[in-house]
């Protein structure tokens, strides 16, 4: 959170009142209504209820594919930044390696850093090899893919911490 | 002529009386109770009249109500669906005397059928094969007796006026008569008010099959290949399927002209179904449903016939064409989506339908009056939708019914959908002929969220 | 409510009015109403109803008969007392007759005072004539069939303004 | 034998495709896009990839993606549905490459018909009748001007790479032939990447009729009745039947020996189409669509059959059965349910499924990959729903057709439901055999909420 005030005058270092948001959560919750917005001055507490009454039910049925699962959208929304770190995901389809040749040593490892444009992995797709970059400079925190796996498009497959 | 027709039911067979309506010209009206506001009989239809309260006795069985709404919109025609006044001589009779006409049969078929015993009697006289029993009602314990020292143990009591189970017991032995009778006959008397029973012989393992028959005017009888109706629990159908597996032609031909023979010699108007016990190559006559039944989508499915069109034009007094019952083709099997819970009991289920989504595709047909946000009143039976699958071979019936049960999302509440697809996978079944007995024979398993059937080990 | 205008010199820590809040949020819920919004100089409760995100569609479409009304349901609920009115409904399906017989006076007249028990009409049905009564003494405020015309079950068929 | 396919494909027709293969117990294998992800047909396929962000070019037009796809799940087979990559014979020739089987044709058979100049000289060759014109590509206005001085005018200029109009220009008279023809080979270049174009007599008014083919890798050719798609708007087919309306059975026979006769010259494999202009008791051949068409449905109704299952079949090496056309029951009609605004100048529609709900009862049949709250996509095509009718007779499927319309229920954002009821009370349609000017000749009206159709006052 910033520790330097948006707006003068205001007193930012003030506790925000996070027991009476949770009263007008709980109201929210009991009375059914869509949304409660109470603001004074400064402060400005917004509550709305969790929309989407129809997908919530779906997993009460268990063996119907057919009901939709909740959309990976919103997760993928949020992903490309967990905790600061950065993910890497694949462009393409196809098969991921993590060295250049079998039995080679892999382009990188936990623990590494990297430059911007380093070489991660390589993803073979109809017989191109497709290597791919880290987009920012950083720590290898996480590989998400095994070794000569199937990965899909727009999958994870390293978590970076970009450098300060 | 029909102009109009009172549609004297809700659910789902509301929705499909009132689509063969639109589909002929005629206009519906809709009866519906205030806790079927929401039901989409009363939407569809052309107009639609609140005929009384959420208990049925009230409404959906009112008589005086629905004489009248019928005579308020006026209504040339009423059509009982299943169920309800389907069955009720008085209710048909009412409606003669009224000058509306009753889709289906006369008063007096109906109510010579509607005795159980007495039409046994009157199927034996048409030539159809009965099971061995008694001849009418049974007035004692003695009479029972004497029937099982002809015919052999064991016996099964039926209520004349009975159906569905009810008043209805198995007698293994003579000393068991006279509980048998006694208790079967208190039972009949507190489910139809009429405490009279007969007894037949008890034939298991036995395959309930039974063909539809369309009757006109005229006198012309057209039957349609046998619906097997086997797969049932505590009496209630769940799984319908026509033509019924492994049957042989002459068999066929025996019960579809036994089916004919009948409604002949009631001099039967409208839809019907006869239905038949078929046991080691015999079948024996148990008695005539004089409505549309639940399950008559497998029936059009396999003949391409509309029986509701039919039914309609039949009471307007048309003559039906031999043309419209060609070679069946194909395989068709109806599953009923109940809303109970089938690993827990079957208990039954009411609530909102949180989320509706039913199958498309080939060879899939819905019945049904759900929607998304519909609340299910807790007020009446538990049909929620009937699936109808038709394919080329029964095989192939099956895998596009897993396919659309599969496909078939209700959320909100337990169905019977799982218990079907449990059903589809038992080889006994897929194998196809299996008795009644099917169900009771397997237990339910829970299998990583799957329903399965497991045989009870003996 | 604060008295004290905003920004400058706000006493943030003054607690919510939450009681006001639920008072307002009873009021949606009641009321039926969308949206309520209350300001009084730095303070401000807006409280949103939900969304039917089901059936408030349904008007969208013009002739989808099968697309559900919203249900008379609540209607109902509320409506046996409708501004201290008490609603007569018919208990059976039939015609309305406001007089014994053609020709004859009606029962009552808008402005009649009536007792509970008495007759306000007929229902005729399959043939059978069906006294309604009132079911309190009050005065006849207005007749809401017309005389002849068919009724359905639990129609509403006068409005009596009860006796104090 | 095929144990997993690839459906290359979204939408209503990769769910046809994914219940196919359920139905015939081999697994699916869905692609989809990053915008597709609340698709169904991701969620019932038996596994699913994401091959591309929501630009199709990236995505459902990206063959490497593609075979990748099919390379990482281990498919033997892909089916292409229609549209994207279904007549792309580079990728059904990489497909072969890499010996993964294309359900369809081959490589060879898809170019042949998709220059559409030589598929007439081809056509001509295999005794089909093309509309007088070119003998294939037309190189410069003075051979427009050629076969207008042969044939007379009206003419018509199509891009020999194209299909939907695009490239296409009517020439009245010679003095327009220069300027049309410039104006075709640019738009053709423009869109196609191929600005050649041909010239061929401009009929008018005309039907267009189509004939299903089948044929399998054994040399057997099986043809069903035609399809009438004449309701068209801007070359889009909106309503398709059959059989077609007051066609002579001599004639509906020659259409389908030459539809027999084109695709066996060819060698042809797999499900195509063979499409003519009807014009006053004469019928020309115009393309042949090598891949499933979104109007299979119709023809399945009527005979009976499963085309998607018959791909299968065939891909997997199996002889047809010519029992497998049996002969044509009734009538068919489907509808195009796109997500367009009639009454707005057909304006797409992009949102959230509000609420949905498809009709059921007898003869009804729904494709579709809605279901409640799902978010259409913005970047693919309109279609949202196939609502195909089958009746005993074309009036009974009209009244069959305007029931379900009525009860098919799609809230969040306009359709093109309301213009089917109104195609469906026009006089001229009822009578049956309109042109393809049907839709052009008529103006919407917008009456009491209710969309009709009008005559265009000359």
């Amino acid at each position: 959170m910033s520790e330097t005030s948006n707006r003068a005058g205001e007193s930012p270092q003030k506790p925000l009142p996070l027991d009476e948001v949770e009263k007008i959560v709980d109201l929210v919750k009991r009375s059914d209504v869509g949304e409660i917005q109470v603001r004074r001055g400064e402060l400005e507490i917004t509550v709305k209820a969790r929309a989407e009454p129809l997908l919530s039910a779906a997993p009460a049925i268990s063996h119907h594919k057919a009901v939709p699962e909740p959309a990976s959208e919103a997760a993928q929304e949020f992903s490309p930044k967990r905790n600061g770190l950065c993910e890497v995901r694949s462009p393409v389809v196809g098969t991921f390696y993590r060295s250049p040749a079998p039995g080679e040593e892999p382009y990188v490892e936990v623990g590494d850093r990297v430059k911007a444009g380093q070489t991660l992995c390589i993803i073979e797709a109809m017989k191109m090899m497709n290597e791919i970059p880290a987009d920012v400079s950083g720590e290898v925190v996480e590989v998400l893919a095994e070794n000569a796996e199937g990965v899909e498009y727009d999958q994870p497959l390293f978590y970076l911490r970009p450098e300060e | 002529m029909i102009g109009k027709v009172l549609v004297a039911n809700r659910g789902e067979i509301a929705l499909r009386v009132i689509r063969a309506c639109r589909e002929a010209g005629i206009r519906s009206v809709a009866v519906y109770s205030t806790a079927d506001s929401g039901s989409l009989h009363r939407m569809l239809a052309d107009e639609a009249i609140c005929i009384g309260p959420p208990n049925a006795s009230k409404s959906y069985l009112n008589i005086p109500a629905i004489i009248s709404a019928a005579e308020l919109a006026g209504a040339d025609a009423i059509h009982p669906g299943y169920g309800f006044l389907s069955e009720n001589s008085r209710f048909a009779e009412i409606c003669e005397r009224v000058g509306i006409k009753f889709i289906g049969p006369s008063s007096q078929a109906i109510a010579q059928m509607g005795d159980k015993a007495a039409a046994r009697v009157f199927a034996a006289e048409a030539g159809v094969p009965i099971t061995p029993g008694s001849t009418g009602v049974c007035a004692s314990a003695a009479e029972v007796k004497r029937v099982g020292a002809e015919v052999g143990y064991p016996l099964v009591i039926k209520a004349s006026a009975g159906g569905g189970g009810k008043g209805m017991r198995v007698v293994e032995s003579e000393r068991e008569a006279a509980g048998a009778f006694s208790a079967a006959s208190r039972e009949a008397a507190a489910s139809f008010g009429d405490g009279s029973v007969y007894v037949e012989q008890y034939l298991e393992p036995l395959r309930h099959v039974e063909v539809q028959v369309l009757a006109d005017a005229h006198g012309s009888v057209l039957t349609f290949p046998e619906r097997d109706c086997s797969i049932q629990r505590r009496y209630q159908k769940l799984v319908e399927e026509s033509p019924a597996p492994h049957i042989p032609q002459e068999v066929r031909e025996g019960l579809m002209n036994s089916a004919a023979a009948l409604a002949d010699s009631l001099g039967y108007e409208g839809a019907g179904t006869v239905e038949f016990v078929y046991s080691e190559g015999n079948f024996y006559f148990i008695e005539m449903n004089t409505r549309l039944q639940v399950e008559h989508p497998v029936t059009e499915m396999i003949a391409g016939v509309d029986l509701v069109a039919e039914q309609l034009e039949i009471a307007a007094g048309e003559p039906l064409d031999p043309a419209e019952a060609p070679p069946a083709k194909g395989h068709a099997i109806e599953f009923r989506i109940n809303a109970e819970d089938p690993r827990r009991g079957f208990m039954p289920q009411a609530g909102t339908v949180e989320f509706y989504n039913p199958p498309g595709g080939p060879g899939v047909r819905v019945d049904s009056h759900l929607y998304p946000g519909y609340k299910i009143p807790a007020h009446y039976d538990s049909l929620l939708a009937k699936l109808i699958v038709h394919a080329a071979s029964r095989e192939a019936a099956i895998r596009r019914g897993v396919r659309a049960l599969d496909e078939f999302a209700i959320a909100g509440l337990e169905t019977t959908l799982p218990l079907h697809l449990a059903v589809l996978e038992d080889e006994d079944f897929q194998r196809g002929g299996v008795p009644t007995s099917f169900l009771k024979e397997r237990e339910l398993r829970n299998e990583k969220g799957l329903l399965r059937l497991a045989s009870v080990s003996a």
